[in-house]
């Protein structure tokens, strides 16, 4: 399935782009994340992060659907 | 009213939003950039925001604090983009019939929008170096 | 800095005066005329104040505050005379490097300034009679 | 002795004054606001006012001098 990411703050910097498209096999958040977490090197583990699907925050084991906006979202840090 | 705002807030206007007949206690908090954070000098800060759920999320918050307490309106607004020492970063009014409502539900709403909302804070040191801030959660 | 206005309270003036290089957190309280109160429509209101008086326990209630919480500046201002529907009868603003000083001590200044300092207030009703207020102490 | 005065709020409408000055044996304000109210007929009971004498707070047992400033404050209502 193809997959749209958009990366913020650190894991921006550590993808070195802000988004992009990936074809994968991964059916929920948290399988997605492993194989980028691998291919980018992201220093977060999952627990210190939340997914956002489609703008809307979700859990790790969301079935995902083709085509599906993902975010991983880093430890705020607003105000 | 929530919204992330890429340019200077104009919290004078905002405050005016706030006017309303029966508003006897107005409560408006400010966020600036300082020039101090953890002991290291700070010279400028930059945000970035998933501005589609930072959006939702917001608004959720102001809806929060419009339910738990009795108020009349709420503004809220949060800067992107680069600011410098001085800038306000976050501006949050609250209006209500009563002081103790227009307090609670300010320091609810800024509580919060610091708590969840996705925006997140590059600090720019003195000294040159910058990072991104990701407090861990508590 | 304590006073006592005879005319409007400019508070975005005084609200400049909080304005460090410390200063992350910016809360400021402002009570206003509304139009009601205990169930009565009221059109406006007067305050007198002992000025003498006012003055040393206002600029007192600052100094605790001051002494408390964690904060840079405060500046309350109380109006005295005639004011409409809208006006600001009370205004208090404090800066300090984070916020939960800031709104503590804020309200701190607010309570105690409402508590002690030697200030009635005359309600104007829109059915025509008006009256002093004194509130049974608590 | 004689003391000056100052009344406020609902104490300055019962007096239908804003200030005299008085000419009394009275030697401590509780003496003093008895015979004042007894004059005006004040509705305020001592318990539910303050006393200041000279621009400072004070208790209704302070020795009087002549020639004092002395003010029974109503319940406040600022803000």
């Amino acid at each position: 399935m193809k997959y749209r990411l958009l990366y913020f703050a650190s894991l921006c910097d550590e993808a070195g782009r802000s988004e992009e498209s990936v074809a994968s096999d991964a059916a929920d958040p948290r399988a997605l994340y492993a194989e980028l977490a691998a291919r980018h090197g992201f220093t977060f583990t999952p627990d210190r992060l939340r997914v956002a699907v489609n703008g809307a925050f979700t859990d790790w084991n969301q079935r995902l659907a083709d085509n599906d906006e993902v975010v991983f979202l880093p430890p705020v840090s607003g105000g | 009213m929530f919204s992330i705002s890429a340019t200077p807030i104009d919290f004078e206007r905002l405050r005016r939003e706030l006017e309303t007949a029966g508003a006897g206690a107005v409560v408006c908090f400010e966020g600036r950039v300082r020039d101090h954070n953890d002991g290291r000098a700070v010279d400028g800060l930059s945000y970035q925001a998933y501005v589609e759920l930072a959006q939702v999320e917001g608004m959720r918050i102001v809806a929060e604090a419009q339910e738990r307490f009795a108020v009349e309106r709420i503004v809220c607004v949060h800067r992107v983009g680069d600011l410098a020492l001085g800038d306000v970063a976050v501006w949050a009014g609250v209006s209500a019939a009563h002081r103790a409502a227009a307090f609670d539900a300010c320091r609810y709403v800024i509580d919060q929008v610091k708590a969840r909302v996705p925006i997140w804070k590059r600090e720019h040191y003195v000294e040159g170096a910058s990072e991104w801030l990701h407090p861990n959660a508590t």
